[in-house]
């Protein structure tokens, strides 16, 4: 299903820190939100999320730690029975199974709390969860930064290896251009409360037109910055 | 020069660091990347006896690395201030300490070099944002001219833009001012793109320790070859065609 | 909020005027007029002695707060002496110093104050040693906690790194950040020895008559309460109304530092 | 965890000693000849020099400090309290008779505190900073500056003075605790509900509520299963704070309605100079208060396993 949300905008203490913004992103495609700090990217994904739960579409949310995602006191299967729960859904073994082997969290041990698990595989178990209904559209946040790079290139290959042939989008929210351009197909770029270009990824990278796409682009590689 | 001699830390009961040996020569920049947990932040405390050795030893030109008062950028930039003073006095604090007058015109330079705006330094830390709260860091550890400059994880609560605008200002103070840096990172483009040397730290160890060019070209260990290739899955480094 | 330490200040300025502005001489027995109702003459009554009970009252703040005041500012003393050596002395200090204070933690502290009071005999002094014994470990424990989360904060190991003195240190940078939070324990603890003082003096084992302190006034008043019950109520409230004032200022102060720590 | 429980009981019995040491020692170096009230006692005006002299040597006192103490912690480990140095009875079977009236009173009070703090903080933090938070805010600051004796000596003059609904002094009939258990629930009450409430709040405000939010779990659920626990661990660990709190408040209030109790026995062993039973209560205290602590940290351990990952 095409997840469309029109009018979407935030205004906090007098201060409007989201103007009024359109989205519409295709089933099975992958956007990328990119911006720099306090562009107003983290309000759009989750205003995004709150309006199609309104509305009543299937939209899942990964924060950029599992600190953020997880309650240290409460095991992995109980968050896992929880979130199946939530989505009216009966506890299924073989479901659990395919999402753990896809995201290679199958040796886990599910009784222990998150504390037992390392950081990586906590994260992945967010993944996973956030899976469980096979929503329209998954929104991560930050999804690398709180992990050390290795174990977040395998997870972001795990979650594209799952993603290829099903019709849940990814909305990769992000200020790092260089991560969003190697995921993506299409990237919408923010700058103070508004989205100021949305273009295919290629056209984006090749022919900026913003200054805030512009200035994104030009330090989007380590090795060929300009001088 | 800085010389790490095979120095190995106790924690608990098992080593965080084992048998570390480095040498770093003014004006150079070292990068050591790793996972965390690799004992990155411990090899900083080490060298600047916030940790004691167990074994080996850390010295600056043949003598205590302490005697040439080496400086640190830390990771959070505004726990580098104290939230009750303005931002002028936590940098004077290496001048006070030394019991130095600051030299306005010296000053004056390195604010100019850091785009640092004069009345900036009469806030407090909590009125200036991350990315400006990190070049007043860098000021406050360039400040009494040290010849060594650590730097821990510098730039990772920034932005993608701040990021790479904070590494070209650092280069260039190292090239006005000549001292040595120790980056300790997980970014490898960071690294690959400012560093001389890249040393790659794993359980405590130092798994390899190559120039820039050479380990992005090819990494001499099977660790270093999978942080190269997760970095270019990340979008950190660019596939040389 | 401002009405809070408004409040406050009220009090001190009581305590330590209260004997100019006592209307009677406080130890005046006068039998005629014993246990007399309020009226124009005497604003609370008298008590069984025909004392006036205003006046005592008034006089009983010097009792009940001064000593209050000075048993808690020796435990502040005390207690952030010890904390900051634990904090800073290294691990035998920390060792030392905790397990001693969790010794005297060990006896809840009114019961070990009434043993201390008791077994060496009433008296103001062994009033002031019982409740300074048993009330400076909680100092102690917030001092060592700051202590101890400030060694790693960024700002004092960059101090240390400049070169600072471990004085310059403690006077920039550790002092500033433990006031606020020992002052807050301090309210605390100035409430505490309040009431200590006039618990000890309700079991006889605190400040001894003639002198008016509140406790003392209550256990003189508990025997006419079935007659004269309003004798009873006035030093309670005397002590009620000090101590909430107390606490609401600690509350009040607790909640702008709070404040103060999210802006940071 | 059994190298954690060693620690933890190494250090408790570390603290049990320096507490017994610190009773002795301040009995020891009390005013007064402590011979020489023992022989007031028993032989009044027959207690001569030489009768003095004895009872010195017969209660051990005519030794030094160290040998004292330690001819008294040594029976002290196989639960041997020693004598009355009045009567010359044993003190632990009377400490335990007195304990018998103190501990009902105590979990009445507990009881009544919890009946009345827990509904009211769940009901004041349903709406933080509205009307009843703040009702019962104001009411637990009140509460909690209301000296228990005074609480006591108000509520006799209302209910067994006035309304003569219930019985003040003494301890005859089950309806007797009435009054003293409500004195102490009622400062029990301000100070849980304090602790309550800003624990409800804190535990509202993690950081990972609002994913679970997001994930489409219920308010009841998210209320139930992550706040609730998460509430209940400060009030876990400042439940020794109110054990502490209960038994100064028995002492108190058995003084005040004349109960027998721990608190009557201490003051009238104070009174009479009795160290023996002076120091069997505080040491019997000491005991009790240092255990309830003990297994609040391993509660508390189990609770929030982050601690014990800390400690690793």
């Amino acid at each position: 299903m095409t997840i469309h949300a029109t009018g979407l905008s935030v205004v906090r203490s007098g201060h409007t820190i989201l103007h009024p913004t359109d989205v519409e992103i295709r089933p099975g495609t992958r956007v990328g939100l990119v911006g720099a700090s306090g562009s107003g990217k983290s309000t759009l994904g989750h205003a995004l999320i709150d309006i199609l739960r309104a509305q009543g579409q299937s939209v899942s949310h990964v924060p950029q730690s599992p600190d953020e995602a997880l309650d240290p006191l409460r095991s992995m299967a109980f968050h896992w029975r929880e979130a199946e729960r939530a989505l009216n859904m009966a506890p299924n073994p073989a479901r659990q199974e395919t999402l753990f082997t896809a995201l290679r969290i199958e040796g886990g041990d599910v009784r222990k709390r998150p504390w037992g698990w390392s950081r990586g595989m906590q994260q992945r178990f967010v993944i996973a969860m956030a899976l469980i209904g096979t929503p329209d559209l998954l929104v991560m946040d930050e999804p690398t930064s709180a992990l050390d790079p290795v174990v977040a290139a395998d997870t972001m290959d795990l979650l594209d290896t799952y993603l290829a042939d099903r019709a849940t989008a990814l909305l990769l929210v992000t200020h790092d251009l260089g991560l969003a351009a190697r995921r993506v197909t299409r990237l919408m770029v923010m700058e103070a409360g508004q989205v100021v270009e949305d273009a295919p990824t290629t056209q984006l990278l090749s022919a900026p037109e913003t200054v805030a796409a512009r200035s994104l682009c030009a330090h989007r590689n380590w090795l060929e910055l300009p001088c | 020069m800085l010389n790490v001699d095979g120095i190995s830390v106790r924690g608990g009961t098992r080593l965080r660091l084992q048998d570390v040996s480095f040498t770093l020569a003014r004006g150079q920049t070292l990068a050591v990347v790793g996972e965390s947990g690799a004992g990155k932040s411990t090899l900083i405390d080490a060298i600047l006896g916030l940790v004691p050795c167990h074994s080996g030893h850390v010295t600056w030109d043949a003598a205590p690395v302490r005697d040439c008062r080496p400086a640190l950028v830390m990771q959070e930039p505004r726990s580098a201030f104290n939230p009750r003073m303005s931002l002028r006095r936590s940098v004077m604090e290496p001048l006070v300490a030394k019991r130095i007058t600051p030299d306005q015109q010296h000053l004056d330079q390195l604010c100019h070099g850091l785009e640092i705006p004069p009345d900036l330094l009469d806030r407090r830390p909590s009125e200036v944002s991350i990315g400006q709260a990190q070049r007043v860091g860098i000021l406050r550890a360039l400040i009494a001219a040290p010849p060594l400059v650590l730097f821990d994880e510098p730039l990772s609560a920034l932005d993608a833009v701040t990021q790479k605008h904070s590494a070209r200002l650092i280069a260039q103070m190292q090239r006005a001012q000549g001292f040595a840096a120790l980056i300790v990172t997980h970014d490898l483009g960071y690294a690959a793109a400012f560093a001389d040397h890249i040393a790659v730290l794993r359980a405590g160890r130092v798994e390899e320790l190559s120039t820039a060019p050479a380990f992005v070209d090819a990494p001499a260990s099977a660790y270093g070859r999978r942080l190269r290739d997760a970095a270019f899955a990340l979008g950190a480094l660019e596939h040389v065609a | 909020m401002r009405s809070v330490y408004l409040l406050a200040m009220a009090f001190v300025v009581l305590a330590v005027a209260g004997p100019w502005l006592a209307p009677h001489d406080p130890a005046q027995i006068n039998i005629p007029h014993r246990l007399s109702p309020p009226s124009a003459e005497w604003v609370l009554g008298t008590d069984a002695l025909g004392r006036d009970i205003l006046s005592r009252l008034l006089h009983g703040a010097r009792w009940s707060l001064g000593l209050a005041f000075v048993i808690s500012v020796i435990g502040l003393c005390i207690g952030t002496l010890a904390g900051l050596v634990a904090a800073l002395g290294g691990k035998l200090a920390d060792w030392l110093v905790m397990r001693t204070t969790d010794t005297f933690l060990a006896f809840p502290d009114l019961i070990a104050a009434v043993v201390i009071a008791g077994v060496l005999g009433a008296g103001t002094t062994s009033l002031i040693f019982a409740l300074t014994v048993t009330g400076w470990m909680r100092y102690a424990r917030v001092a060592r906690g700051i202590g101890l989360s400030l060694q790693s904060q960024g700002y004092v190991v960059q101090a240390r790194l400049a070169g600072l003195s471990p004085f310059a240190i403690a006077w920039w940078h550790y002092l500033p950040s433990l006031l606020p939070s020992l002052a807050v324990v301090w309210t605390g603890m100035f409430a505490r020895a309040i009431l200590g003082i006039s618990a000890l003096g309700f079991l006889g084992f605190g400040v001894q008559p003639p002198m008016p302190e509140w406790g003392t006034m209550l256990l003189d008043a508990r025997i006419h309460m079935r007659s004269t019950p309003l004798q009873m109520i006035w030093p309670g409230m005397a002590v009620v109304i000090c101590v909430l004032a107390i606490n609401l200022t600690g509350d009040a102060l607790r909640d702008s530092l709070a404040e103060q720590e999210r802006r940071s | 965890m059994i190298r954690f429980l060693a620690s933890l009981t190494f250090r408790a019995a570390v603290v049990l000693s320096g507490a017994a040491l610190a009773t002795f020692a301040l009995l020891w170096h009390a005013p007064g000849d402590p011979a020489l009230a023992i022989a007031m006692a028993r032989y009044d005006a027959l207690a001569t020099t030489d009768v003095i002299a004895i009872v010195r040597a017969e209660a051990g006192l005519d030794v030094g400090f160290w040998p004292a103490f330690l001819a008294w912690v040594g029976p002290l480990l196989v639960g041997d309290f020693g004598q009355s140095s009045v009567t010359g009875h044993d003190v632990l079977p009377e400490v335990m008779t007195a304990l018998s009236y103190t501990m009902p009173l105590a979990l009445a009070g507990l009881l009544i505190g919890l009946a009345i703090s827990l509904p009211l903080a769940i009901i004041a933090t349903r709406r933080p900073r509205g009307w009843l938070d703040r009702f019962a805010v104001a009411i637990a600051s009140i509460g909690a500056a209301i000296p228990a004796y005074w609480l006591g000596l108000l509520l006799i003059l209302l209910f067994a003075v006035h309304l003569g609904w219930l019985p003040a002094m003494g301890a005859r009939t089950s309806a007797h605790i009435v009054l003293p258990a409500l004195t102490l629930g009622l400062g029990v009450a301000a100070s849980l509900t304090r602790i309550l409430r800003s624990g409800i709040l804190e535990a509202r405000d993690q950081p990972f509520l609002p994913a679970f939010t997001r994930r489409g779990v219920a308010a009841g659920g998210i209320e139930r299963d992550h706040v609730a626990p998460h509430a209940a661990i400060p009030v876990i660990t400042v439940f020794g704070l109110e054990l502490a709190f209960l038994l100064e408040g028995a002492v108190m209030v058995e003084v005040i309605f004349a109960r027998p109790g721990l608190g009557s026995f201490l003051v009238n062993a104070i009174e009479a100079r009795d160290f023996p039973k002076v120091q069997a209560v505080v040491v019997l205290a000491a005991i009790l208060f240092v255990t309830v602590n003990l297994l609040i940290d391993l509660l508390y351990r189990t609770l929030d396993p982050r601690i014990g990952e800390r400690d690793a």
